[in-house]
């Protein structure tokens, strides 16, 4: 048990607009720490530029709220050369996946331990709502007055498309959802992606709308936990099957179709067909897969590097300054 | 600084090719002074050819030698052990290598060090070079034989004669490296083979594929710029390059302070060879990573910083532009942080492998809103390492980032080091914060002396705070948009590195009574002292300020400006230090001395320049 | 820009709250009066309640009022029309909108225009803004009382008492507006209501929220900083801000040149409202790329620059950091390019929404090796019109990339446009490469006048060329890295940007027998004249050069600031266009006023910091 | 038929080194250039920094070798402004996926019209041999004396994990496979991208060795055409099956296996799942995939930016600079 309450990771007053999805990610981010009983002290929260980015102010922990989309580079720094602080990163989906969008695919690639969080609000919430990089297409917004003629990012894809090796997705508003994936995320050694989908009640309301409230979720969402069949609807009478090489919801009872057939989600599975097509079902034929999506094990970058160092060391016979000097042609002027 | 260095330039320079009987290393060599000669240059030369005239190929006793010595004045010897090794097969290097300088560039053939090949020239192992304890830093290895074939693979020849012609690939890579003019040559070669148009073609070919070579793969030669301490101290001595000696820096200056060393960075011609060099010493402990671009170096050390190492980024000037933004931050964070930004020519891509000193005012001014931060110019190869170790000092013990300038010539260039004791460097001292500080500590509270606020590394328990780059409030730390606050904040950041103490700047030369006061600033040194020993000689009064510490400048800056009746500021650009020093001593007007070639200084070319400002 | 400008600053300004009787606006205008007067300003207030006291809720005739008018110095009258409107109903839109001046700002709370409102408020469509033609880019639509509940649900208080904290968000949103300080509000809330604790803590939550909001959203009223020409010439005009000024310019140099307008950007605040004006006229075939970060916005407007566009990129300061390496390549490349810096508070991401002039040195000299770039600096709201029509038509002329420097406070700010006719300005004459050079000529060919380099646009059969980052030989456009040619191309850069032709700086007030002469640039043009009058008022011998074109700089630079026998250069910065003088001009040594505020000068501490050096 | 010859898009004298496949990639661009036969007035051609990037310089079109890592996005703004050139950017695995990838995925994700030539020789030719972020785990290079620790890209993965629309591969030594996939890639509206296997003699000799040769190829690659059974084997002797979500290697005739089993190569498919297998495969147990391994038709972000200006002008009553004027309140001094 953690000696830790949510209490001990809370400082200030939020100033995000009241009814924001990042006041709700924000507990539930507090309610985590408590539970994963990391002591504040040991723990950094390093954020980009963003509405979202303000996050670590409301941290007692170590952190930092530093330029726009650089959080991923700047944790990596942070985690590679004191791998002992547990590293959280907090970037809005402009952040992490517009100008953030190459050390977010190298930082998956190389699959260092940060807990990358990424809210989602499908908009640039801090400069007055210009469309962002997951934006549907034909979104209308400040910068694009007559609709965006441009396909969004889906998260998931562009992680598994960089080598990721966990991603899971909650609903801001869904604190025992987020809570666990949390968890799951920290818990998870390497590089873990975590999709919010956040409510910008000013600039995008009404964006994740499907899911955002507990109806929604039951009517709309799949719950994914790793080992338990995929099954979803508000009496649980939904089904995902494999058909080809895609995926098929099917209903429990009918055509002879019982809880054996339907798929189990396998989280650790190495290959990640199945996971991808999972992250990718949209509504309204599909449920939106909510949980921990994919999570496998691999070595990570900050233990590689901290390994290595230290069989080096074992191997080679300098340690210090002194002695490295010596290991050059030396001669002597008398 | 006050060392009295020599420098020794590109002309004067020792070449030894060997290989083969067959492989023709006397007609390459020929051909390499002759271009020499051309160009104006003295030469003396001295073909060293077996004694036994029928020796297998490839054994010990068939290698032929051909030294060549260039030099810009009279060169009497073909010099005693040459600069650059050319070794066409593996016997040539086990017999010919003892005529290498101690930090000689050695180049191979890859292709004729096949496991037969070793065995003629009866290496015990597969690894000659580790046999002859050779450092494989100083090799150029590159398979001349294979590439060569390629080459040519379209003209019909034979494979015989083909390989025939290895030599000019050689030789085309050595004039690369020397800057000599291909056309030369190719006359050279058409002439000789004016009833064979085919062979001087193919010639032609090759020569120029071995000097692209050189090219595509930045190839240099650390030693061609040699600077030697003339006033020899006793110690122990090493050789040592710019870009190692300022990578010795960061090491000496970590272990010193108890940090660890983190290094995030992005390959980049002429800096890599730091990035190189630190990776190789991960039994220090040294940390490095090759991030993905240099946004990503400069913040990831941004990142290490904060979490407690002495972290640096190693860059050049157009890296320099893309870590501004990140730089910035780290003002505004004020964590430490060491930028080295070995200068290259600019602009743009501009001349990658060419060295200048254009970056100074980039590197002062180059970052959106008041954003002051320390720079320090490494004089000299050996000077780069106590120029890092300052840096480190400076970032550390004043909590801000700093750049420290050096460039592709004393970057690639090497000097005899004295090896420093560490117990003997200046301690370093990081204003962490003091434990009785906890409960009414801020983060932007400062140490009243150095305008420094404290150092609290995550882990330190009851210090947990958030840092930002958005403005924050002097007393609380928390975002302030308060418009006094804001110019405060401004004002204290400019006076924490005002109040960094540097060393004054020294006069040499005729400090008293000069007539001409040259001026100049980092990797110009060697040449600068030259031209004034040079002037001095001749009769006239004339003293050198040049500086190391730029920003802040040393205190005496503006008494020694204003004390001479002339002064004169050279530099590799088109007068930026000249003009940074306007804009900080009033009514400075001095005289300038500019070039942008690429290229160091000429010391005759100076000479003359400050001769006729002499003669004014 | 002799014209003789007006600046309303700040503090001369009238609010209007209005909306149902119930909803607390005379609360909420009292409690601003009161913050207001309490900080020193001047006060008027108009409570303007309805006729009818019992009209039903959201109907026409139940619409209460409150205005308040306040200055720095007295104000006599609540002022006729408002600059900001509060409207937080329907009901108060459609009635109160005509206090509102022509470009003012009107805040709405959304959730009160529901279909049941407007027909309260007998408004015949579902878009009420378009019914009354209302500019949505004046309005500052929230939903209020949403964000009211989502902040007081954990309060335990039921909805009614709730929704009567509405006024407040509305006041805290104000209060962020005009920079108000809360805790004059909290202390007064604290106070009135120090019997209901619950309640006062209910409304203080509300109103930080309110101005959360403002903050969060990088709210801002464009007719804040309102300025004004005293000397009207007869005309048609229009209300513009600074952004929309320098959108427009853009637009009229593409269509004289007779080019298409490409903009590629990244949202940053204040420059984003460039984006969004230029985002809306695809119908004059403006192309807009939103991308992915500032470094592809300025690397595909070369790309579009290349392929023959107007090219331009908008930003501010840190995203000039990111621009840094791509804006040198359009400096080799010598490709047109105007780059926009809407400067704001720095260093790093600073104080966003605030305006100061520190991205001077930047721009001039933030990028690796000898990289010249104009640089110009509009004035006021309309210059930026011609300041970006100016810089379009040097880049183009010049074939070099522009830099157009802004800042928030006339980028935000607003001012009476006189409506240009393309006819009558200057031609825009790109050097395209003449039909007659094809087979002679080469990329790096010079015209002899300008020494710009010719444009030859892809399509243009016998033309093709390949251009590039590395250095080009002068004559061939080949790669070459000889030093002479690289030494002469940094001097062929160099002279082609200083051969641009400026407009001498024109000196204001005493021209002939000032005692001081006020030097500035850029934004601070209004208050700089504002200072020199209110100095001449008070019978002072005083003039003013204000600077638009920093590089070059104008011709009579050097006589002008050597004519006057005591000299200021006042700038919001720490003294970069000083200190750039001293670069530029001999032995200038000016007296310097330096404020870092974020804030616009304030005439009066001009005035008094003038006296000083005045009087000295 | 092209009125245009390989010669007629050749200048200058190539100076990389002997035997580099750049070289050999260069004729087959020249060549198939000759074939599409766009006019070399018309065709822009863009690079970054490397030594791949170095190609324009021996092309008789138009172009520009710019800085390290930007062609892409100097490309987005060349094609998007004057769509009718025909544009291709030329990168090295370094140029384009390390510090270019965020032009990399977005201009992928925008679908382009660019002919993106990933040449890929996983290592850093220009500046001396550092690993690349194609480079795989282990290798030894200059930055990494001791071995890296991180996974490379697998540029496939990233082009579809960005919602690429085109992915083919080709070996540089290999003139005709390369041929014909620069001409798909042309006839290919919006992104394509093409992975050049090039061989870096100097640095990193030998990385595609079982490819470079047409013996190799024979043995362990398979050559991929859209409706053409997956056959491959130096006597045509294996096949490809699919087995739940992933693929088998199987031989024709053996356990009653016969051509029709095999799939059926489908790179007009929308659904990448299949061809991301294809591409993904590795020896030895797989063949190397080359040829079009993807090319799905969709909309592209240049057409459509131009088709959106020629709406608004339609429905918009100004269209120049005195009409817009006139679109604002306007007030008259006398
Ligand atoms: C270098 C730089 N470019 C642009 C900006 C402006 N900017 C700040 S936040 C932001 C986008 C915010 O969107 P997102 O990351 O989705 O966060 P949100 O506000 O939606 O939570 C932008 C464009 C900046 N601060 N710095
Ligand atoms: C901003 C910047 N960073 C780094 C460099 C140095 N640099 C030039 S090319 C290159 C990598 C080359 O690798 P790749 O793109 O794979 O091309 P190759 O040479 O292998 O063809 C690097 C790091 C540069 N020129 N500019
Ligand atoms: S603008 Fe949107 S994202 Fe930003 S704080 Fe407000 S609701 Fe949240
Ligand atoms: S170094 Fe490698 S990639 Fe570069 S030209 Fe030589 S062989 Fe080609
Ligand atoms: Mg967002
Ligand atoms: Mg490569």
């Amino acid at each position: 048990m953690s000696e830790y309450t949510a209490q001990d990771y809370k400082k200030g007053q939020p100033r995000w607009c009241p009814g924001c999805g990042d006041h709700f990610f924000l507990a539930s981010l507090h309610k985590a720490m408590a539970e994963i009983g990391v002591a504040p002290e040991d723990t950094a929260v390093i954020s980009g530029i963003g509405c979202s980015s303000r996050l670590p102010h409301y941290m007692a922990t170590y952190g930092m709220n530093t330029i726009h989309g650089r959080a991923a580079a700047i944790a990596t720094g942070c985690k590679v050369s004191n791998p002992k602080l547990a590293v959280w990163q907090i970037s809005g989906d402009g952040d992490g996946l517009a100008i953030g969008g190459n050390h977010f695919i190298h930082a998956n690639r190389r699959n260092i331990d940060l807990n990358m969080i990424l809210l989602n609000n499908r908009i640039y919430g801090l400069t007055k709502g210009q469309y962002s990089p997951t934006s549907p297409r034909g979104f209308v917004s400040k910068s694009s007055p007559y609709g965006t003629v441009e396909d969004p990012f889906r998260p998931a894809e562009l992680c598994f498309g960089a080598r990721g090796h966990f991603f899971a997705r909650c609903v801001a508003s869904d604190a025992k959802g987020t809570v666990e994936v949390l968890k799951q995320a920290y818990a998870h050694k390497g590089a873990s992606v975590t999709e919010v989908l956040q409510n910008c009640v000013i600039f995008n309301d009404g964006t994740h709308e499907s899911v955002y409230t507990n109806e929604g979720r039951r009517k709309n969402a799949i719950y994914l936990e790793h080992g338990k069949p995929m099954i979803f609807g508000e009496n649980n009478e939904f089904g995902l099957v494999q058909e080809g090489f895609g995926l098929k919801v099917v209903r429990i009872g009918e055509n002879g179709i019982t809880e054996k057939d339907i798929l189990v989600h396998d989280a650790h599975c190495e290959d990640n067909t199945l996971q991808l097509k999972l992250a990718m079902m949209e509504g309204p034929d599909f449920p939106i897969a909510l949980g921990v999506i994919r999570d496998v094990p691999a070595p990570t970058y900050d233990e590689a590097v901290n390994s290595q160092i230290e069989e080096i060391k074992a191997k080679k016979p300098y340690h210090n300054f002194a002695e490295l000097l010596e290991t050059n042609d030396i001669w002597e002027v008398k | 600084m006050a060392e009295k260095l020599e420098v020794k330039e590109l002309d004067q320079v020792a070449v030894r090719f060997s290989g083969d009987s067959g492989d023709g290393m006397q007609l390459a060599g020929n051909i390499f002074s002759t271009i020499s000669a051309t160009v104006g240059n003295s030469i003396s030369t001295f073909p060293d050819y077996p004694a036994d005239i029928r020796a297998p190929q490839g054994s010990l006793t068939g290698v032929s030698g051909f030294q060549v010595h260039i030099g810009a004045e009279t060169v009497y010897t073909p010099g005693d052990q040459c600069d650059v090794l050319v070794a066409m097969n593996a016997a040539a290097l086990k017999t010919q290598y003892k005529y290498a300088k101690p930090n000689g560039a050695i180049i191979i053939d890859t292709d004729s060090f096949k496991e037969k090949d070793l065995e003629k020239a009866q290496f015990k192992t597969s690894d000659p070079l580790k046999e002859m304890g050779i450092d494989p830093d100083r090799v150029i290895a590159c398979p001349i034989s294979q590439m060569v074939k390629d080459c040519l693979k379209d003209t019909g020849m034979d494979t015989k004669a083909i390989l025939k012609c290895r030599n000019m690939f050689a030789l085309g890579l050595v004039c690369y490296l020397f800057d000599r003019d291909l056309d030369i040559a190719f006359n050279f070669l058409k002439e000789k083979f004016s009833k064979k148009p085919g062979v001087a073609e193919a010639n032609i070919k090759v020569i120029q594929a071995g000097y692209d070579y050189g090219a595509n793969t930045h190839s240099s030669v650390a030693n061609v710029y040699r600077i030697e301490s003339k006033t020899k101290v006793p110690g122990r001595y090493m050789d040592i390059t710019g870009n190692k000696a300022t990578a010795y820096g960061l090491i000496a200056a970590a272990e010193k302070a108890g940090l660890r060393l983190y290094l995030g960075s992005y390959p980049i011609t002429p800096a890599t060879d730091i990035l190189h060099e630190l990776s190789k010493h991960k039994s220090l402990g040294v940390t490095t990573v090759q991030c993905e671009d240099e946004i990503a170096g400069c913040a990831s050390a941004i990142g290490a910083s904060f979490a407690g190492a002495l972290a640096c980024t190693s860059t050049s000037g157009p890296g320099i532009c893309l870590k501004s933004e990140a730089m910035n931050l780290a003002v505004i964070l004020e964590l430490p942080l060491v930028v080295i930004d070995v200068q290259r020519g600019g602009p743009a891509t501009g001349l990658p492998t060419k060295s200048e000193q254009t970056d100074l005012l980039q590197v002062l001014y180059g970052r959106n809103g008041e954003s002051p931060m320390p720079v320090i110019a490494a004089t000299s190869p050996t000077d780069c390492f106590d120029a890092a170790y300052q840096a480190s000092k400076i970032a550390l013990e004043h909590m801000t980032p700093v750049v420290l300038m050096t460039d592709a010539y004393i970057a690639n260039g090497s000097a005899a080091f004295k090896l420093p004791e560490l117990d003997k460097l200046d301690a370093i001292n990081p204003p962490y914060v003091p434990e009785e500080m906890k409960g009414t500590w801020t983060p932007y509270k400062r140490d009243e002396k150095t305008g420094s606020r404290y150092w609290a590394v995550p882990g330190r328990k009851g210090f947990a705070h958030i840092l930002g780059g958005l403005e924050k409030d002097n007393a609380t730390g928390a975002i302030s948009t308060n418009p006094e606050n804001h110019d405060l904040m401004c004002r204290l950041r400019a006076q924490k590195i005002e109040k960094i103490q540097v060393p004054d700047v020294e006069v040499l030369g005729d400090k008293d009574d000069a007539e001409l006061l040259i001026v100049g600033f980092g990797g110009t040194y060697g040449h600068l002292h030259a031209a004034m020993d040079e002037m001095r000689a001749q009769g006239k009064k004339v003293a050198l300020a040049h500086f190391k510490f730029i920003n802040p400048l040393p205190k005496n800056t503006a008494e020694v400006m204003k004390k001479y009746k002339k002064v004169i500021v050279a530099e590799q650009n088109l007068g930026q230090f000249a003009g940074y020093l306007r804009m900080k001593v009033d009514g400075f007007v001095p005289y300038q001395f500019n070039q942008v070639k690429g290229q160091p200084f000429v010391v005759k070319e100076l000479v003359e320049a400050f001769n006729n400002v002499y003669n004014k």
